[in-house]
């Protein structure tokens, strides 16, 4: 048999992550479903490293591990519930595992149409992916390929995604956000159960993180600005700088952060990342370019054509930035502290 | 070059075995808390030291990813402990109390 | 074994989608379906990444080769005083190597859809424990039978 | 400008949303009249893309300046957005129909969100662009991430509503990333075997090399397995009947005839053109398991209408049943058969908003939708009772409406493929329907005293406001409209539309 194309570590990763991810489901209480969850996404990012997905595999760790962990936990502090051991209804979880396990062996039964496992010559290798891989520096002198093909040519994905978080704060804004002042929805006021303790404001915890803040923001803003060269972009950069705020929000509390980042600059940045994006593309267009075609600003950017995409991915990225953090920060807020901006986490 | 990296590694994994064996071995709360707080900090500073001599031989851009490796290393020690401390500070409010020799509650 | 060894990860994603699945459909607990739900969708991005993996291949930044050896290429050993300016420039234009071969870089192109999957999961993760706390207000459980018996009453 | 209409059709309402956003913090009166200028501008630009499409054949419009690259076989590099006979149609009943609900909107938002009405005409706009998105992208991953954007900012508008809107709008939100998953991966799996996401290159590439292949079939049942539950199919309609019922009116008069009706044009648009009709031709067996689903799909849409009293619980089962017509009409694989269920994705789209309408002017007067409470609904609110028979009309398939034709198509298609149970249950569909319309002709018009006569006392003569009234007429009055032109949208778009291949 050929040099066997699997990695042997990989195997042993990839059988830990099914046992994390069973064990999340079937733990009884929440809290530590939610922590094995994000040990589930940690070592998700592991594997997607060793297969090479570096720029994944920091989003996944940024997005994925660390904020929809703190969403989770969050929500569980807020409400206060862990899962009650109910009388399990056997019938419907058994035709549920007949449906899954129904669906798995129709998947299965196209195994062996697959190309094995890293390949480099199996049809997703072979047919447009080479063109991106010759091109990108020709065409936008960025040595990170995975940022020109996000931001240049599926430009329009990154725009539609960053409406996609876009719309989640929004989204999540009108559904808990609730001004008790004027609203008519007649909705119970149930506070949640007082935590068994009260939140602590230990002075050690305050200094730690006040030391650590400024130096996450600024490695944020490398992340965002050195997208074109290591792995990193508008995406990771937003996170991390949402992340940063949302430290000081658990170490300190809501009101202290809500000074500065009142609800309504929250809200309104969320927007305008969107808008730079969509103006960014907008501005091409009456260049006469096609719309996101960023050689149509070159009369505005320095450089030759292809510097042309360059600056125009920074601006994109920026855009994307912007709109990525300030709605994680709203998001956070929201889901913390039920919708009524006072106290919370 | 290379031994100082695989003997620092190797020395970060022992302290890791100590940490999880200590996790499931120590009686209570406390106890269990500061073994996960000393393989936490200890084990990774080490394993990370060894990835520094590990990369200071190749390339002649390596002292900067030495360096950046040093930075993580200072994320580290300043956040792991604190995180440890807030461990063990919402458990003591949270009334764990600690375990006594003679059979003390479990 | 001969057959499901190379095909071994598309397994451990089938695997990971119907234990998603399964508690999507089955967990009574509304924030269990969300982290079913957030499941289902790392089994996806996983299943797209492990198609875009190529054996020992680097990731896919162009690595820039150090000027100094671009330059020794440039000029043949005779001297050593510096390449004339436009030399020095073409040097340093072709710092890059001209297209970098396909199969010693992974597949950007799938890793680019992982992006924007693994965002759209957040974004609904979120959604979803909004309304989950919603409801939560409401009928002070998180039981989807509590919730039932709670509503019909 | 005019070559960039394609693109100002999905890009207006979002830009128009992201700016509502913005200005509600300011001015929240102004976000109404931008998002209104928004869809205009989109409805605008796709009634003149509909026009130019016979006139230039299929426009494409390349993103970002990327288009067909020579030196690699002519794959389409980056997104490819187009308009051709298939989407052109539909693209303009979308936009019409979210016009008109937009301007229908604006008195049951006042009325029904008092406080929480700052973000609701910015997911408005989303929802449309998202579902536009979905009718004019070129590329398959794209349509995924159109179908989150429709879905996330469906979940929210769901939420909106009373007490039960919360947990139905969470139900929805677990079937429908359900659906959008299950999408995605019928993605991958048809990715892994074709190496592109372009539609065009895929219509290439898969009729020559990839009819045999069981990854691309397991693709194929997975995009359209979650297109069914998108669209609220027969096995995974359980969301949709709480969802629209306990909605407010206007996000149940928007997402009731959209979100649906687009899911229906994705599986057409998987069907026709990525995956050519004689794949389906060549595996039968989903072919009858399809149509047989259908059937099902119908009969319990109508026998469960049958049972409820709740104008708006009736209507949600009709949608039920109407989308059992539109995948069975799909799955026939024939050419009446095709063309019955593309011109009834837009003739449907139509009664379904004209019904959500004419219930929501009747909840917005009289407070509650109960059948049994209407009575003197004739001589109440005439102009909505009457605007109700016409679309009941409809629904049923009275010849001058667009119902009656398009089920014609469908029975002879259904006919020309001898699924005699098909025929059925569309006949049974209608006479259910007929039966629903003459109760409540009998509740509105005879259980009350007629006020003409000087004897008995005159019932008020309350009509909803205007600004909703005339939509709901417009609407109405377009059904009929659309049945008598139904000959030309068939010859010269619906036709040509089908595969050129496709026998009788």
């Amino acid at each position: 048999m050929a040099e066997l194309p699997i990695w042997q570590y990989d195997t042993l990763f990839l059988i830990t992550v099914v046992l994390f991810g069973v064990t999340a489901l079937t733990m009884q209480n929440l809290m530590s479903a939610a922590i094995v969850f994000g040990a589930y996404s940690f070592l998700m990012c592991l594997i997607w490293t060793a297969m090479g997905a570096v720029d994944v595999a920091f989003t996944e760790a940024a997005v994925g591990a660390g904020v929809s962990t703190v969403f989770i936990v969050a929500t569980i502090y807020n409400t206060g519930a862990s899962a009650k051991p109910r009388k399990p209804r056997v019938g419907f979880k058994l035709f549920a595992g007949a449906v899954a396990v129904a669906t798995g062996a129709f998947l299965l039964s196209a195994l062996p149409d697959f190309p094995a496992w890293g390949d480099p010559q199996s049809p997703v290798n072979s047919t447009v992916a080479p063109y991106y891989i010759e091109n990108t520096i020709r065409d936008a002198h960025v040595p990170n390929i995975v940022t020109t093909v996000l931001a240049d040519y599926r430009g329009f994905d990154t725009l539609l995604e960053t409406a996609v978080v876009f719309i989640a704060c929004i989204a999540i804004y009108s559904i808990l956000r609730v001004d008790s002042a004027k609203s008519t929805v007649d909705e119970p006021d149930i506070i949640a159960a007082p935590p068994a303790y009260d939140p602590t404001d230990s002075l050690i915890i305050r200094q730690a993180s006040r030391i650590m803040v400024p130096f996450m923001q600024i490695f944020a803003l490398y992340v965002i600005a050195h997208g074109h060269y290591s792995p990193g972009g508008g995406f990771q950069g937003g996170v991390i700088l949402g992340a940063s705020v949302i430290l000081l929000c658990i170490s300190f509390d809501l009101k202290f952060v809500l000074r500065q980042w009142t609800e309504k600059k929250i809200m309104l940045l969320t927007a305008l990342g969107v808008l730079i994006y969509a103006a960014v593309g907008v501005a091409c267009m009456f260049m006469g370019g096609d719309y996101l075609n960023y050689n149509a600003l070159d009369p505005v950017l320095p450089g030759d054509m292809a510097y042309a995409r360059y600056y125009g991915i920074l601006l994109v990225e920026i855009g994307v930035g912007v709109t990525v953090m300030f709605s994680m920060i709203g998001i956070y807020i929201i889901l913390a502290s039920n919708g009524r901006f006072k106290r919370g986490l | 070059m290379e031994y100082i990296a695989y003997i620092l590694i190797v020395v970060g994994l022992v302290f890791f075995l100590g940490t999880s064996i200590g996790l499931l071995r120590f009686p209570d709360f406390y106890t269990r808390m500061h073994a996960a707080g000393k393989g936490d900090t200890l084990s990774t500073v080490l394993i990370l030291a060894g990835c520094i001599f590990a990369v200071a031989s190749q390339g002649e851009m390596s002292w900067l990813i030495g360096l950046k490796i040093l930075l993580i290393i200072n994320f580290v020690f300043i956040g792991s402990p604190t995180a440890t401390h807030a461990m063990m500070d919402a458990g003591e409010r949270a009334g764990a109390k600690p375990w006594k020799k003679k059979g003390g509650d479990k | 074994m001969e057959e499901i060894v190379p095909k071994f990860n598309y397994i451990v994603v089938v695997i990971l989608m119907m234990t998603g699945l399964w508690s999507m459909l089955a967990q009574s607990n509304l924030i269990k379906k969300c982290i079913g739900m957030a499941i289902f969708q790392t089994g996806i991005i996983l299943f797209f990444i492990s198609i875009g993996a190529k054996n020992n291949a680097s990731i896919p930044i162009v690595a820039k080769e150090p000027l100094g050896q671009v330059l020794g290429q440039a000029h043949a050993p005779e001297g050593s005083q510096p390449p004339a300016k436009p030399e020095l420039a073409a040097a340093k234009a072709k710092v890059y190597p001209d297209p970098p071969d396909v199969n010693k870089l992974t597949n950007p192109l799938t890793q680019i859809l992982m992006l924007t999957a693994i965002v759209v999961g957040v974004a609904t993760l979120g959604v979803g424990l909004a309304l989950a706390q919603k409801v939560y207000q409401q009928h002070n459980s998180f039981d989807e039978d509590e919730i039932l018996e709670n509503q019909t009453k | 400008m005019t070559e960039h209409l394609p693109i100002l059709i999905v890009l207006a309402p979002l830009l128009g949303a992201v700016f509502a956003a913005l200005t509600s913090w300011f001015w929240p009166r102004v976000s109404f009249p931008i998002v209104l200028a928004g869809l205009a501008i989109s409805c605008i630009s796709s009634l003149l893309l509909v026009f130019e499409v016979p006139a230039s054949g299929v426009i494409h419009y390349q993103l970002g300046g990327w288009g067909k690259q020579k030196e690699y076989a002519d794959m389409v590099v980056g997104i490819q957005i187009s308009v051709d006979y298939l989407n052109g149609l539909i693209l303009a009943a979308v936009t019409t129909i979210a016009l008109l609900t937009a301007i229908y909107s604006r008195p049951t938002v006042e009325r029904e969100l008092e406080g929480q009405q700052r973000y609701f005409y910015a997911l408005f706009s989303l929802l449309v662009a998202g579902l536009l998105g979905i009718t004019i992208t070129g590329d398959i991953f794209n349509l995924y991430v159109f179908m989150e954007i429709a879905a996330l900012s469906s979940y929210a508008l769901l939420a909106y509503g009373k007490k039960r809107a919360t947990m139905a709008s969470f139900n929805y939100l677990i079937m429908g990333t359900m659906g959008a998953c299950l999408y995605l991966l019928g993605v991958g799996f048809v990715f892994v075997k074709a190496g592109t996401l372009n539609i065009e290159n895929l219509s290439q590439i898969i009729p020559d090399s990839l009819f045999s292949s069981q990854a691309a079939f397991v693709g194929f049942v997975l995009i359209i397995v979650g297109a069914w539950s998108k669209m609220a199919f027969f096995p995974m309609h359980g969301w949709l009947t709480n969802a629209y019922t306990y909605a407010p009116t206007a996000s149940g008069a928007l997402l009731a005839p959209l979100a649906t009706k687009v899911s229906v044009y994705a599986m057409l648009r998987i069907m026709i053109t990525v995956y050519s009709i004689d794949y389906i031709i060549q595996s039968p067996n989903i072919q009858t398991i399809a149509i047989l689903l259908s059937t099902i799909a119908i009969l319990v849409g109508s026998f469960y209408s049958l049972t409820q009293t709740n104008l708006r619980k009736i209507a949600c089962f009709f949608i039920v049943s109407e989308i059992g017509y539109m995948v069975g009409g799909a799955w026939l694989a024939n050419a009446p058969g095709l063309k019955g269920a593309i011109y009834h994705v837009v003739a449907d789209a139509a009664m379904t908003s004209a019904i959500f309408m004419v219930i929501g002017c009747i909840i917005y007067r009289l407070g509650q939708a109960d059948l049994k409470k209407l009575d003197g609904l004739y001589y109440r609110m005439p102009v909505t009772f009457i605007a109700l028979v016409i679309t009941m009309a409809a629904l049923i398939g009275v010849p001058p409406t667009c119902g009656f034709f398009s089920k014609f198509y469908l029975i002879q298609g259904a006919a020309q493929a001898g699924t005699w149970h098909f025929v059925i249950a569309l006949l049974i569909s209608s006479l259910i329907k007929a039966i629903i319309l003459f109760r409540i002709i009998e509740i509105a018009y005879n259980k009350v005293p007629n006020p003409a006569k000087d004897g008995n006392e005159t019932i008020p003569r309350e009509e909803a406001p205007l600004t909703m009234l005339i939509p709901t007429a417009l609407v109405a009055l377009g059904l009929i409209a659309l049945g008598l032109a139904t000959d030309t949208l068939v010859t010269d778009f619906i036709a040509k539309a089908l595969p050129a291949g496709l026998t009788s």
